[in-house]
């Protein structure tokens, strides 16, 4: 994820520790991947309650930018920042793949780069990644556009074969009701140079430095 | 005093780990099992001995931490 | 940690027990042995220093059958850093960079407890890598269960890649490559191996050598618990039908906490503070402190007291035997423990100073200022047994002849039961149950025959396999040792890579059994030969012995893990063909042999018994071979790349196709029995693609350099196509090679 | 009838998820909280009403498929 906010940002970002009760002033907030606490209890449950996540909501509540990816995502929906909640895979297996994804929602800050409805390849590496929530809830983010991305096939078609974890409606990513808040199950970092054999990730973070500079 | 926590999922939230043993129960023979859910215990050792205090406590913890209350439910047995 | 959430721990001494002729052989000590003990000790023993002998010099800890055959590996060369004895081997990379690694087995507890048993199997490989100061960058997994149809293999599978992958994943170190294999010989003793490549820099190496009299000796990680208490002996020891019954206990892996292990030692590694550091891993706290100590030629005082414990009542004998996970030994310099400390404290760790240096070359262990064990370091390491085991060899079997192997078969139907095999179908379901993307420089993924990782923040990648045809080692294990080497040397050199050097596992039966040794002392020999030749020395290995159940052993499996270099990530190539109308030129000379071939085995039906001599190994020529590829490769000549080996040249260009999914039309005239020449298992070969334009030059090149290359097929279309009549879709030819895994993992959805 | 399977790591066996729990739990501020510990609960609907048949029978469930032997301990609760 460094790499790929350096690539972009032709800067490196600052790393924040987990203890830290004061951010400074900044633009985006990256809550990336990995296991935080062994994703044991439950996924970026026990990360989510770390002293440096009330600031983070805090900045998010203002209005600055925030991308949480796996791990990250999970933490943003266990701080609240994001509605439902990231279930274990329905085969229950941890699953390491690149998927389709279709761009659903416009988003200025975060899919400024790509067109609506284009499809994009990125990996997804994770054992939780099954999106839950309510039905009203489901409507509500369909209805209001905060559906980011879905899982789809090489030619944009959803369905239950496709979808890679059982996430309800197939969502790989959804926005906040304000649109600063992206939380999303796919890796973008881990396909931004051709040498990873694809770089349609690179436009998420393009954009997201076009849009905020 | 010791507390025990229960926590699972609610009604209607589908849970994959439950259907799967209910599969695997099915695979090896075992008949006239309905409905199987899976959740989690969590016993916790408390240095108090007051039991309201207790409850008040371990509730906060799962209302924090213990329970994810967009999909789980938690209820709390106290034992001595 | 508020105070109350400190739990007091007394320790237990431990009962005066008698050493009867009973205590001892439990302690699996033989007679003579134990009378080694009495010579050196010059009384009886206690139980805690009996336990100590019996875990030093188990199999696993002492090498004691075959440390005489090791020793004759080579295990030098110019860019060699550091060979065998430590805890991983490391090896020059350029640029101020070293390539730190090992493979470890965890065969036994994998068995018993399939998750946790390769889990820590993960642990215990990763924590040897970073020991040395390294940081893990690929992870891989050499795996044989037994046959499909035994009821314990799929359990068995589920666990084994859930408890790696769990581990692995965990860690954010990605897990990119292993191989798969089944055969009834492994039905009761599968193999787990798992293997970790790490990235040092060349000048700040971690090594085990105490020094420094008065030096604090200071433990690190989880707190010891009653873990795994004679773990090390188990894997010493041959199953039985009691195995099951005794379950003894198998450690619980906790990745976050080596997660965390990882990033407070390389913190630590960055400042002056360390003298030695080591992993406790088998025999825990007694080995470390014994490999520590012994190889500094120090004494070593520990307050038992200090150890911090997970259980109360801990006996002494019990926290020096402990296998808990995620703990290390390291030696400060005098006066940096509180540097150490904090570095250990912000990452949430047990920091405890348990003890110091002395001069008197003896162990000597206290428990609240009472001597609970005192014992000499140097006689206990040195007397440690060697045997000279009785050994026989297994002879040559006679060389099989095409025409009694079934030479009726139509190709493609064969080739559609060949790719289908447990052996040779893909093993999408196990690595994509595998993070091998984590960390982002995964530029080779699994499924090809090496993978490739970058350097971060060079144009550089290390390449790594792991490679054995047991079935040849079987047949005759000389040259099934020199063939897992130059298969891992080939799959490297396929990718473009440079070969470095190799790891090892050697897996085998029981080796008071003469057979058995004699399959041990015959793949030595082949690995040896074949490192020579190669220049590819051997920097690292493990051996697991008495990998046997009721008398019958596994197949002999020598598994090697090979690291290569890619100098210039532009310059590197994989197996997937690219465009319509490449030529798919072959290298090296095909006879056709199908002697111990999978052929034999899956489209035959021949017992192993009977399926005759595997094929030979030309050193000299796979030399050749390969160098030649590899320049065609660096040249930018060629692009792709593929070696042969198992199921011959048809499963070779089926792989390319279906890596491609672009189809080839074969185009190649037999001048031997068809079904020998597309299934034969002659080594030193590999497939290339080229332009057209190109094919006839690099044609001409080859044989200039007395290299045999022959053009076998043409990029294009949907189907892999011998003639008009003889074809399979690469649909169809999809569908029998990722099926067969999914399919028996699931076998009613 | 229903049976309720409460699995836990054995004694003595290191439960890495009680531990991070508790530590979270340090974190949050909740004083007091001596071990924790997490084990699994199943529930499993069942379509006998004999008592003894029942227990036989998840017994067996958990020999073969809900508990693992080697490093936990299993017990069995009936409702109706
Ligand atoms: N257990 C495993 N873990 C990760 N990758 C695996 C495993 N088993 C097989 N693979 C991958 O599948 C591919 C085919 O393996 P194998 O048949 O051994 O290849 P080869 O014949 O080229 O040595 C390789 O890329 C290998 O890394
Ligand atoms: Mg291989």
């Amino acid at each position: 994820m460094v790499d790929a906010l350096t690539q972009s940002m032709g800067a490196a970002p600052q790393l924040i520790w987990h203890r830290e009760t004061v951010l400074p002033d900044l633009d985006l907030i990256v809550l990336p991947g990995g296991f935080s606490y062994g994703d044991y209890l439950r996924s970026g449950a026990m990360a989510a309650r770390s002293p440096v996540m009330k600031e983070v909501v805090r900045k998010a509540n203002d209005g600055v930018a925030v991308l949480g990816v796996c791990n990250g995502f999970q933490m943003l929906t266990e701080a609240g920042l994001l509605p439902g909640a990231l279930m274990r895979n329905r085969s229950l297996k941890f699953i390491c793949r690149d998927v389709f994804l279709k761009v659903d929602g416009a988003n200025q800050t975060f899919s400024g780069n790509y067109s609506s409805g284009q499809v994009i390849r990125i990996p997804v590496a994770h054992h939780d990644g099954n999106y839950f929530a309510d039905n009203e809830t489901l409507n509500r983010l369909e209805g209001e556009g905060q559906v980011g991305y879905r899982y789809c096939d090489a030619e944009g078609n959803t369905g239950d074969a496709i979808n890679p974890n059982g996430s309800a409606r197939h969502i790989a990513g959804i926005y906040n009701d304000r649109g600063n808040v992206l939380g999303m199950m796919p890796h973008p970092e881990d396909h931004v140079e051709d040498l990873q054999g694809c770089s349609d990730g690179r436009g998420l973070f393009d954009g997201l430095v076009e849009a905020l500079s | 005093m010791k507390a025990i926590v229960h926590v699972t999922l609610k009604n209607g939230v589908l849970d994959p780990q439950g259907k799967a043993i209910e599969h695997a129960l099915d695979g090896l023979g075992f008949d006239g099992v309905g409905e199987v859910r899976q959740g989690k215990v969590i016993e916790l050792e408390l240095d108090t001995a007051d039991k309201d205090a207790a409850l008040s406590q371990v509730s906060d913890m799962c209302e924090k931490l213990l329970a994810n209350t967009v999909i789980e439910d938690y209820s709390i047995d106290l034992a001595d | 940690m508020s105070a109350s959430t400190v739990k007091k721990h007394t320790m237990t001494p431990t009962a005066v027990i008698e050493i009867t002729d009973d205590v001892v052989a439990e302690h699996g000590l033989s007679p003579d042995e134990y009378k080694m003990v009495l010579d050196i000790m010059g009384r009886v023993p206690n139980l805690t220093e009996l336990g100590i002998f019996s875990v030093m010099w188990s199999e696993h800890c002492s090498y004691k059958s075959s440390k005489k055959w090791l020793k004759t590996l080579p295990t030098e060369a110019p860019w060699v850093i550091c060979g065998p004895g430590e805890n991983a081997g490391i090896v020059d990379i350029g640029d101020g960079q070293a390539a730190v690694f090992k493979m470890e087995s965890h065969n036994h507890p994998s068995y018993i407890e399939p998750y946790q048993g390769a889990a820590t199997g993960v642990g215990g490989i990763m924590r040897d890598v970073f020991t040395m100061g390294a940081r893990p960058i690929a992870n891989l997994n050499a795996l044989r269960f037994g046959q499909p149809g035994h009821e314990k293999t799929r359990h068995l599978v589920d666990g084994v890649v859930a408890g790696i992958g769990g581990y692995g994943n965990c860690m954010g170190v990605p897990t990119v490559g292993g191989e798969t294999a089944f055969h009834s010989s492994y039905d009761g003793n599968i193999l787990v191996n798992a293997m970790t490549v790490g990235l040092a820099n060349a000048d700040s190496i971690f090594y085990s050598t105490a020094a420094g009299i008065g030096n604090p000796v200071i433990y690190v990680g989880s707190k010891t618990g009653r873990d795994g208490i004679h773990g090390a002996t188990m894997a010493s020891t041959e199953f039985d039908e009691g195995t099951e019954a005794k379950r003894p206990t198998v450690q619980v892996g906790d990745p976050f906490t080596e997660k965390l292990l990882l990033e407070a030692c390389l913190e630590l590694m960055g400042t002056d503070a360390i003298v030695a550091i080591q992993d406790m891993g088998a025999a825990g706290l007694t080995s470390s402190s014994f490999e520590m100590a012994g190889k500094g030629g120090v004494g070593i005082e520990i307050k038992l007291d200090q150890v911090p414990q997970r259980e109360t009542g801990m006996t002494p004998y019990e926290i020096m035997l402990s296998e808990s996970q995620e703990r290390m030994l390291m030696v400060l310099h005098r006066g940096a423990e509180d540097e150490a400390r904090k570095i250990f404290e912000k990452w949430e760790l047990d920091f405890a100073v348990i003890g110091h240096l002395t001069e008197t070359g003896r162990m000597v262990l206290t428990v609240d200022g009472e001597t609970v064990a005192d014992l000499p370091i140097d006689p206990l390491s040195e007397a440690s047994p060697e045997y000279d085991r009785p050994w026989v060899e297994t002879p040559l079997p006679a060389t099989l002849d095409a025409a009694d192997v079934a030479p009726d078969v139509d190709p493609m139907e064969a080739l559609a039961k060949l790719i289908a095999s447990p052996d040779l179908c893909s093993k999408r379901w196990i690595w994509e149950q595998y993070d091998h993307l984590v960390m982002g420089h995964t530029l080779e993924r699994p499924g090809g025959d090496a993978a490739v990782v970058r350097i971060p923040g060079h144009n550089k990648a290390l390449a790594v396999t792991s490679d054995c045809t047991p079935r040849y080692c079987q047949a005759h294990p000389k040259t099934g040792g020199a063939q897992a080497v130059v298969e891992t040397w080939r799959n490297l050199t396929a990718t473009g890579a440079t070969p470095l050097a190799i790891t090892d596992c050697m897996n085998f039966g029981n080796p008071e059994r003469p057979e058995i040794m004699g399959q041990f002392v015959g793949a030595i020999e082949g690995m040896r030969e074949a490192c020579l030749a190669l220049d590819y020395p051997v920097v690292s290995g493990n051996v697991s012995l008495y990998n046997e159940t009721k008398g019958t052993g596994v197949q002999p499996t020598p598994t090697i893990g090979g690291v290569g270099v890619i100098s210039d990530i532009a310059h590197t190539t994989n197996l997937a063909v690219k465009t319509e109308g490449d030529c798919l030129i072959v290298i090296g000379e095909t006879v056709g042999h199908l002697g111990a071939s999978l052929y034999a085995r899956e489209i035959a039906g021949i017992a192993d018994s009977d399926a005759g001599a595997p094929p030979p190994v030309d050193l000299a020529v796979e030399r050749t071979n390969g160098d030649f590829v590899r320049g065609l490769i660096e040249n930018g000549e060629i692009n792709a790349c593929h070696d042969l080996s198992d199921g011959g040249l048809l499963i070779g260009l089926a792989d390319m196709a279906l890596a491609g999914n672009q189809g080839i039309d074969i185009t190649i005239e037999a001048d031997m029995p068809q079904h020998a020449m597309l299934f034969g298992e002659d080594q030193g070969r590999y497939i290339v693609s080229c332009s057209a334009g190109f094919a006839a030059q690099l044609i001409n090149k080859a044989t200039e350099a007395n290299i045999p290359a022959k053009q076998v097929g043409i990029v294009g279309g949907k189907s892999l196509k011998l003639s008009p009549d003889c074809a399979i879709s690469l649909a169809t030819l999809r569908d029998a090679f990722e099926n067969w895994l999914p399919d028996f993992m699931s076998p009613d959805d």
